[in-house]
């Protein structure tokens, strides 16, 4: 039982990675993450034999779901993982997302417009964002898990909106939703349903750049503001903090990036109806979240990765597929408790020269909260 | 394209209103309305108090509800009755029967949420896991329970073995009375009071209110957290057994894999609306959603009643942030 | 020819219902039913198979197994009386929705061994992968999709095994007011497509005999509302417009409140579990389907039950003769999927449940509704409907 | 400032860094670089101006909570540039009083009037926008933000980057981060805390915790900074160093209200006190007044007390 | 043998060290105080007194027996009682129910013995009677202080740990505390350890006393000899 050693090793492998992640330069970095990003690119072409989900499943169109969900975790994770409030209907968000898409430019719709995709992508962002004003303006107020229900009673509203009012069309849904306008030389469309591969690329492009600014969000006033009032409401209000109006950017923002990715997807899926935006679709994206690592950005796009891979890689046992995710889901939870990712983010532009300078190291923090908090249990 | 929009939507409203309709069927509501807001009670305790004491909004409690559903079930088959038959039982057969089937429902119940609590919740506390964790986990637990039910018992609810039918009893303002609704409703508020004499009046309900607030200096004053914590569940998993029995005494089609989604969710919104963690805010939860739920679907129509259940929450919430009865959970300690 | 007992005359009836009750027609079973087994000659080219694409483990499991249960036994039974042509079996989960039914449609495409596929059993993801699939060429028979205008999208791969709504919703209609001679309805309807576009097309076929309307949920298993409803318009019939799983505590608790109206109901109720689980409120409830009646064929039925140890339920006929459509193609020595697709267009045989042959939009030439009734926990056929 | 020694952990030892650096630095050195780590964190604003002037004044100010009046028409003011003390037994309605000024309560009656203007009715952050700052009596940090950070958060209550502003990095952005780093730094030297900037704030012990709100307090950049009981948990050594540093937050121009129990503290660093008892003031005086007021004494001080404590 | 015996203690937080070797006795009948600069490791030491911190080393010891991997709550019923720092009070209970939660693991809460208790806890602190009804979340802090040792007092520890009791409370009343420290002392023979930063008051007290040091302890003896120590003086009792 020697103390120190027993201690170290059990420092959670994430870490460890963000550790060393700290302990390099600047362009040892980029050597590191220029390779990985293009490896992430080529996916879908290399199709590696072990990690492919077919013959089940399509392994590129799984990708771009990966993808999707992935977006909708980093948008999740500004309001959870940040900010710190509890969403539980951010689907609602995502479906907004969708049905501003099908309803612009579907021939099914009764608007009649027929805009093309690429029009219809901001004004889904929009409409979204509005809907999270909407939704946050009147609820924000409420404590944590009371929120937590309402906004789970948003997402079913939305749902059975789209469900019970005619012109949403129920279940008949809206079919031919258009994808981006880009031909081959041949003529032929490159974005189709059926091909996951342009959209994958399309998707991760759009992570990438939503990742750029939700970084910069994350190391700076903004981002420290959701912190704070993550950690302690009161306390934050007391040091000049608006926490109403940073609570209302944060539900903004979020429900804006899971509006983008409905609209990615309706436009690649081609056909919405009202199923599929439930409950269990909107928990599960919590779950890409919290499984990942909240607060992770990294992280999330992790646990989004999971979520969708592996019912998806047991298709050909498909009756066990969601047996085995449930069983899956419990024991990531049990053995990897702060998500596969879980450290916490770095809020300070210019952190690391600061803390560099006082302790002649880069930033780290030097004690895990996991094992910190054995004396307060669970609880707060 | 306004017009157009205007147009569409005047040839055809969006919602239509039956007020009539709500005059009409007002008793009527209001009764089953009770009755049925006397299952979501009895399911929303076992949230309330879960989440009183560990903070955890447990999603898998629907599913310790369809195990209840199941047992009952199962017990009346074993009991000898048939599906498709109608038996003629007398009284005291029937309430042996019934007692029998509600005892077993409600110790599998119980047991399958303490079993939960030890599988699942108790290496994450070991572990200082954060409140969301135990909520995804939840969340694989109750996908896990429904998959196993769905392989080994089909996707198909089991057939209906009915035992009593509603009879009318007596009429209140010309709606009926059965006596389904009256067991019901009758046993919800004993067994309500029952749970909430013991969690505030004895020592070891003391003890659950301590760890709720403060698990750790609970532990300076001899409180075992973990036999709380497995109390907790108990007497969750208990109720909702019970509510299982008249769940199946309901709706005799109800034992079904999926069959405790939907009402897990009603409940759980029941629970918030009466104040979370506030025992006697979930049966005035459960009561005053399932009658309002009845008024909403005669005057919008059937297809809206889930709405009408959110939106009443929603709008509780906005002039009571903590629920009808639910005491802040912020107190001052600036 | 009304095959009806003589509910014809409804022409001014008095509101309350006057009507003798509807009996059973003469029928004899078609002689010439082709089964999967075929003539035991079948000779094809390569490992052809034939995949099942639907839900599996996701929303309404129960509907989608029942289906792949059958294309199952009917690969099995042809298999072993056709030494010379062995099909394989393939499965793809879409988990029953619209969002999930891509990808595993997508691997099905590329899986370049399956030339035709029974499925997808919705409306919903059918609507969703029907451009995939009319790009790739890859027939699919559908057992169970209703919505009349998934027919007019220009798709060329889809075929549908049975009728849709537009033509039940008439013949019920017809069944209701004339055999049944009822003069005020109620429809209720889930919020499924299946649901929705019945109800629409047998209303619109009502007309002003639609007295009143009434929408429940998927999953929805307590109806004081509908009942509500249907209280305070006391109509003569009831209709409603969805799936077993809602339709039998539906009938039960119509029955408990005292509602004593006729209860008619469409394919998606007709199975044998709605008769287990509404019990004794089953006595008497009308059904209709656009197909023949199940007693004529009772090998497939025992045939089944022995492979899988349940009965067949809703569609597992449909999805049989579809499979049968598919391999009589393969025993011909079909190796493409235009071929198939080609046989498809082009076929005409009595199945079991109806004599199939297309119209160029996928549609079947003649769809036969048939009024069933269930009495002493039976489904007992009554007569087809004109 | 009298850091306590840097904890042995290997994680604290410094390479090269500030804290080896200020070990090795004699007095001298040590004195002026304290002296420059005070201009570094001294305000931005000129705020000495018009010391004497009234800033606060509480007027008439009453709160009730249910039956209990926990605050019972009280008045007093503060003037520009002094240190008052606010004392009064255990629930005399001190921290109350402070919930009350800084917008936690709404009053029942009564006006708190910040240079002139009344804020009682306004937010907490407008108030502490408009120049009042606090600390806890249970301590109130964010656990999970380094005590850096924390600062941050209080240094951001002057910055005016929006979100725009953050998501595409204006320049400003760049200035304000850069102010607020060095800012926080040497406020945290100032509290006599750097050398643990890096660590989680929950992981701190007690006494740095307070060091940590008064920084996170100043880094508002207050015209007037409310502590609430900063001594407790401090031993009788660091209590003095306390005082040292409410002297030094004083020299630099800040107004302070302090409400303390322990009265070499409060005797040795304020100019007036005031002091509640059941909700009413019963005495508003010099501390030597104060003292000697029977009534005070009475209700409060007991046997005067060996000095020792 | 000692009452209460730490034996070559290590405590870790994550991969930080809180203690290190740290041993402490307490004889029956003795008051025991810890003094020591801020996160010095009182609190840590308190802590894994009570089984709230697994030990990284070393062994916990009380009345010869190993407690070392006790459950926090066992050993309550042994008669280890703790006044934790931060006061703890139960902010949903009322005072009076948070009163009867000290006595949680008491046998007899039913008797008189348990009502004697009762009042002389609001005979100590009069203000708590006033308040008896008042949630404790919504008291001040020193009234949630007095609640904190009140509740500790209707445990009738045979040990009673106190971690920064004065902290929070007006000079009148901290001389209260020790005197109420000195005589259950006295009366009752409860066995004390005291952390305490008015460290001139404890060490007056207390029979013998540690001094800590960033999770190790330095300094031994009685309370008079370390009163008198000028180290000592000069580190902790300030100058004034
Ligand atoms: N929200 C509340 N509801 C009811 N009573 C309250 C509330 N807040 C404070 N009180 C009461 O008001 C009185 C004043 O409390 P306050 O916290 O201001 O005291 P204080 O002077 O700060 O005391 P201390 O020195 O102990 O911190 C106390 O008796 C307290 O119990
Ligand atoms: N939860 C925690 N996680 C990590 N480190 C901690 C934690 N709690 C305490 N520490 C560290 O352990 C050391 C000892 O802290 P402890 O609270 O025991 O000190 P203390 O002597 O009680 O101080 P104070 O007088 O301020 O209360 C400190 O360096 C502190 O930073
Ligand atoms: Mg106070
Ligand atoms: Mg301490």
């Amino acid at each position: 039982m020697n103390a120190p050693d027993a201690a170290a090793a059990k420092v959670p492998f994430g870490t460890r990675l963000r550790d060393w992640w700290g302990s390099l330069d600047r362009w040892q970095q980029w050597a590191v993450l220029i390779p990985a990003v293009l490896l992430i690119y080529l996916l879908p072409v290399l199709n590696p034999p072990l990690l492919t989900t077919e013959p089940g499943t399509d392994f590129q169109i799984t990708l771009f779901n990966a993808a999707r969900i992935a977006l909708i975790a980093i948008g999740l994770n500004i309001v959870v993982g940040q900010a710190g409030l509890l969403d539980l209907g951010y689907v609602g968000f995502f479906a907004v997302g969708a049905y501003t898409t099908a309803v612009f430019s579907s021939p099914d719709s009764f608007l009649a417009t027929d805009y093309p995709w690429l029009a219809c992508i901001p004004l889904a962002m929009f409409v979204t964002a509005v809907s999270g004003l909407l939704l946050g303006a009147p609820t924000l107020r409420l404590r944590g898990d009371y929120l937590a229900i309402v906004t789970l009673g948003f997402g079913e509203i939305v749902r059975l909106l789209a469900d019970n009012l005619d012109p949403l069309r129920g279940q008949r849904g809206f079919g031919a939703i258009p994808g981006p306008e880009v031909t081959r030389a041949d003529g032929s469309q490159v974005f189709t349903s059926t091909d996951g591969t342009p959209w994958y690329w399309l998707t991760v492009t759009v992570i990438i750049i939503v990742l750029m600014f939700v970084g910069n969000l994350e190391r700076s006033r903004v981002g420290r503001a959701w912190v704070a009032i993550r950690e302690d409401e009161d306390a934050a209000e007391s040091m000049g903090v608006p926490t109403f109006r940073f609570k209302l950017w944060a539900f903004a923002m979020g429900a804006t990036v899971g509006g983008l990715s409905g609209a990615i997807y309706a436009g690649q899926v081609g056909f919405i109806n009202s199923q599929g935006f439930d409950i269990i679709t909107s928990i599960l994206f919590l779950a890409a979240v919290v499984l990942g690592g909240s607060g992770n950005k990294v992280g999330v796009i992790l646990g989004a990765f999971i979520i969708v891979y592996i019912p998806d890689r047991f298709q050909v046992i498909a009756q066990y597929r969601f047996l085995i995710f449930g069983l899956a889901i419990i024991v990531l939870m049990i053995f990897r408790p702060q998500g596969l990712l879980g450290a916490r983010q770095r809020l300070l532009t210019y952190g690391r020269q600061a803390y560099q300078r006082l302790i002649g190291k880069g930033e780290q923090i030097s004690s895990e909260s996991a094992l910190g908090k054995h004396e307060e249990g669970v609880l707060r | 394209m306004i017009t157009h929009v205007t147009s569409v939507l005047a040839q055809d409203p969006l919602i239509d209103f039956n007020f009539q309709l709500l005059v009409d069927r007002f008793w009527a509501n209001t009764i089953d309305g009770l009755s049925y807001g006397s299952i979501y009670a009895l399911v929303a305790i076992g949230y309330t108090l879960v989440y009183g004491v560990l903070r955890l909004i447990n999603f898998a409690h629907s599913e310790i509800f369809v195990i209840g559903v199941f047992a009952a079930y199962f017990t009346f088959a074993s009991l000898g009755f048939v599906p498709g038959e109608s038996p003629q039982l007398g009284l005291f057969v029937l309430i042996g029967s019934l007692l029998v089937a509600g005892l077993v429902a409600m110790a599998v119940s119980g047991g399958s949420a303490v079993l939960l609590e030890r599988v699942c919740y108790r290496p994450l506390r070991k572990r200082g896991a954060p409140p969301l964790v135990f909520l995804i986990t939840a969340i694989g637990a109750s996908f896990a329970i429904q998959q196993i039910f769905l392989i080994t018992l089909g996707a198909n609810s089991q057939p209906t073995i009915r035992l009593l039918r509603p009879t009318e009893v007596f009429e209140i303002f010309g709606a009926r009375v059965t006596n389904i609704q009256i067991m019901t409703v009758v046993a919800a508020i004993v067994l309500m009071v029952v749970a909430d004499t013991f969690v505030n009046r004895t020592r070891l309900g003391r003890g659950v209110r301590a760890v709720s607030q403060d698990p750790a200096t609970a532990t300076l004053m001899g409180v075992n957290r973990e036999r709380v914590f497995m109390l907790t569940f108990l007497l969750g998993g208990v109720l909702a057994g019970a509510a299982a029995l008249f769940y199946i005494m309901t709706i005799p089609a109800a034992a079904v894999y999926n069959g405790g989604f939907l009402l897990g969710i009603k409940a759980f919104t029941a629970a918030v609306l009466g104040g979370i963690g506030n025992l006697r805010g979930a049966l005035l939860g459960g009561l005053v959603l399932g009658v309002v739920e009845n008024y909403g679907q005669s005057f919008f129509g059937g297809e809206w009643r889930d709405v009408i259940a959110f939106v009443l929450l929603i709008v509780v919430l906005m002039f009571r942030p903590t629920g009808i009865l639910g005491e802040s959970l912020a107190k001052a300690r600036a | 020819a009304c095959g009806g007992g003589g509910g014809g005359d409804t022409g001014g009836a008095a509101p309350t219902q006057q009507r003798a009750e509807p009996t059973q027609a003469p029928f004899s079973p078609p002689a010439d039913a082709v089964l999967p087994a075929g003539d035991g000659q079948g000779q094809c080219s390569g490992n052809p198979s034939i995949a099942y694409v639907g839900t599996i483990a996701g929303a309404n499991a129960g509907l989608g197994i029942a289906i792949k249960q059958a294309v199952e036994l009917a690969i099995e039974e042809h298999n072993q009386a056709n030494a010379g042509c062995q099909v394989s079996y393939k499965e793809f989960d879409t988990g029953g929705s619209p969002q999930t039914a891509l990808a595993p449609t997508v691997a099905a495409i590329n899986d370049p061994s399956i030339l035709g596929v029974v499925g997808l059993p919705f409306s919903g993801e059918s609507e969703a992968v029907g451009p995939a699939l009319t790009e790739a060429g890859l027939v699919s028979v559908t057992p169970s999709a209703t919505r009349p205008d998934l027919t007019t999208k220009g798709w060329t791969h889809f075929f549908r095994g049975l009728g849709n709504d537009a033509v039940q919703g008439p013949a019920a209609a017809r069944f209701i007011t004339g055999t049944l001679g009822a003069q005020s309805v109620c429809v209720i309807r889930d919020d499924s497509a299946y649901g929705q576009g019945l109800a629409t097309e047998l209303t619109n076929a009502l007309g002003g005999a639609a007295t009143c309307q009434e929408e429940v949920k998927t999953g929805q298993r307590e109806f004081s509302a509908a009942i509500g409803t249907i209280q305070s318009a006391n109509p003569n019939a009831i209709f409603y417009a969805g799936y077993y799983d809602e339709g039998a505590p539906l009938a039960q608790q119509l029955r408990d409140a005292g509602i004593e109206a006729d209860l008619v109901v469409p394919d998606g109720v007709k199975d044998p579990i709605f008769v287990q689980n509404a019990g004794e409120a089953s006595d008497g409830v009308y059904m209709t389907c656009p197909c023949l009646p199940g007693d004529v064929f009772p090998e497939f039925t025992n045939a089944y039950k022995a492979r899988w140890n349940v009965d067949p339920q809703t569609y597992s006929a449909e999805a049989y003769d579809a499979t049968t459509i598919l391999l009589r193609g393969l025993d011909q020595g079909i190796s493409d999927r235009a071929g198939l697709l080609e046989h498809v267009r082009n076929y005409k045989g009595q199945g079991l449940t109806k004599a199939f042959a297309w119209n160029a939009q996928g549609e079947l030439n003649e769809t036969p509704v048939w009024s069933y009734v269930v009495k002493d926990g039976q489904i007992q056929r009554l007569s087809p409907i004109d | 400032m009298n850091p306590q020694e840097p904890p042995t952990e290997e994680i604290h030892q410094a390479e090269g860094g500030l804290v080896a650096e200020l070990e090795r630095m004699t007095p001298q050195e040590r004195a002026a670089h304290d002296r420059e780590v005070a201009a570094a964190a001294a305000t931005d604003r000129e705020i000495a101006v018009g010391v004497g002037d009234t800033l606060l004044e509480l007027r008439d100010l009453t709160m009730r909570f249910g039956g209990l009046t926990a605050l019972d028409s009280v008045s007093f003011s503060i003037q520009r540039g002094e240190i008052l003390g606010l004392i009064g037994p255990n629930g005399a309605g001190k921290t109350t009083c402070f919930n009350a000024m800084t917008g936690v309560f709404r009053p029942t009656s009564g006006d708190v009037l910040l240079e002139g203007r009344s804020i009682a009715r306004s937010h907490r952050h407008q108030i502490t926008r408009l120049g009042i700052a606090r600390t806890f009596q249970n301590i109130r940090l964010f656990g999970e933000m380094t005590a850096l950070e924390n600062v941050m958060v209080g240094t951001d209550a002057r910055h005016k980057t929006s979100v725009p502003g953050a998501v595409f990095r204006f320049p400003r952005h760049y200035a304000e981060e850069r102010a607020g780093v060095e800012k926080s730094m040497a406020l945290l030297e100032f509290v006599g805390i750097a050398d643990r900037a890096a660590e989680k704030a929950r992981n701190l012990p007690y006494g740095y915790q307070r060091r940590l709100e008064i920084a996170r307090a100043l880094a508002t950049e207050p015209k007037l900074l409310c502590l609430d009981e900063p001594a407790a948990g401090f031993n009788p050594a660091e209590k003095d160093d306390l005082v040292a540093l409410i002297r030094k937050i004083r020299e630099d121009g800040y107004t302070v209200l302090v409400i303390e129990h322990d009265m070499r503290v409060v005797m040795g660093v304020t100019d007036r006190i005031v002091v509640l008892e059941f909700g009413r003031k019963i005495a508003e005086d010099e501390p030597e007044a104060i003292r000697e007021d029977p009534a005070v004494v009475a209700a409060y001080l007991g046997v005067p007390d060996d000095g020792s404590a | 043998m000692a009452l209460l015996e730490l034996d070559g203690v290590a405590v870790h937080y994550g991969r930080i060290q809180a203690l290190s070797d740290v041993s402490v006795t307490v004889e029956a009948g003795e008051i025991v105080a810890l003094i020591g600069a801020n996160g010095a490791g009182k609190t840590t030491t308190m802590r894994a007194i009570s089984g709230l911190l697994p030990l990284s080393a070393g062994r916990v010891v009380f009345e010869d027996e190993d407690i070392t991997r006790m459950r926090a709550d066992l050993r309550v019923r042994r008669g280890i009682c703790q006044a934790p720092e931060g006061r703890g009070v139960f902010p949903g209970l009322t005072v009076l129910e948070n009163l009867d939660m000290g006595a949680y693991s008491r046998k007899d809460r039913r008797t008189a013995a348990y009502r004697e208790d009762l009042d002389h806890v609001f005979e100590l602190f009069p203000r708590l009677a006033e308040r008896r009804n008042q949630a404790g979340g919504t008291l001040s802090g020193g009234e949630q202080q007095m609640v904190a040792i009140g509740r500790a007092l209707m445990a009738r520890p045979r040990v009673l740990l106190l971690d920064e009791p004065s902290m929070g409370l007006a000079p009148q009343i901290i001389q209260q505390i020790f005197r109420i420290i000195r005589d259950i002392n006295a009366d009752r023979g409860t066995t004390v350890l005291l952390v305490e930063q008015n460290a001139s008051q404890a060490l007056a007290l207390a029979h013998r006393a540690y001094v800590l040091e960033t999770g190790r302890v330095v300094q031994h003896g009685t309370g008079r000899q370390l009163l008198d120590d000028p180290a000592v003086r000069n580190a902790y009792l300030g100058v004034a």
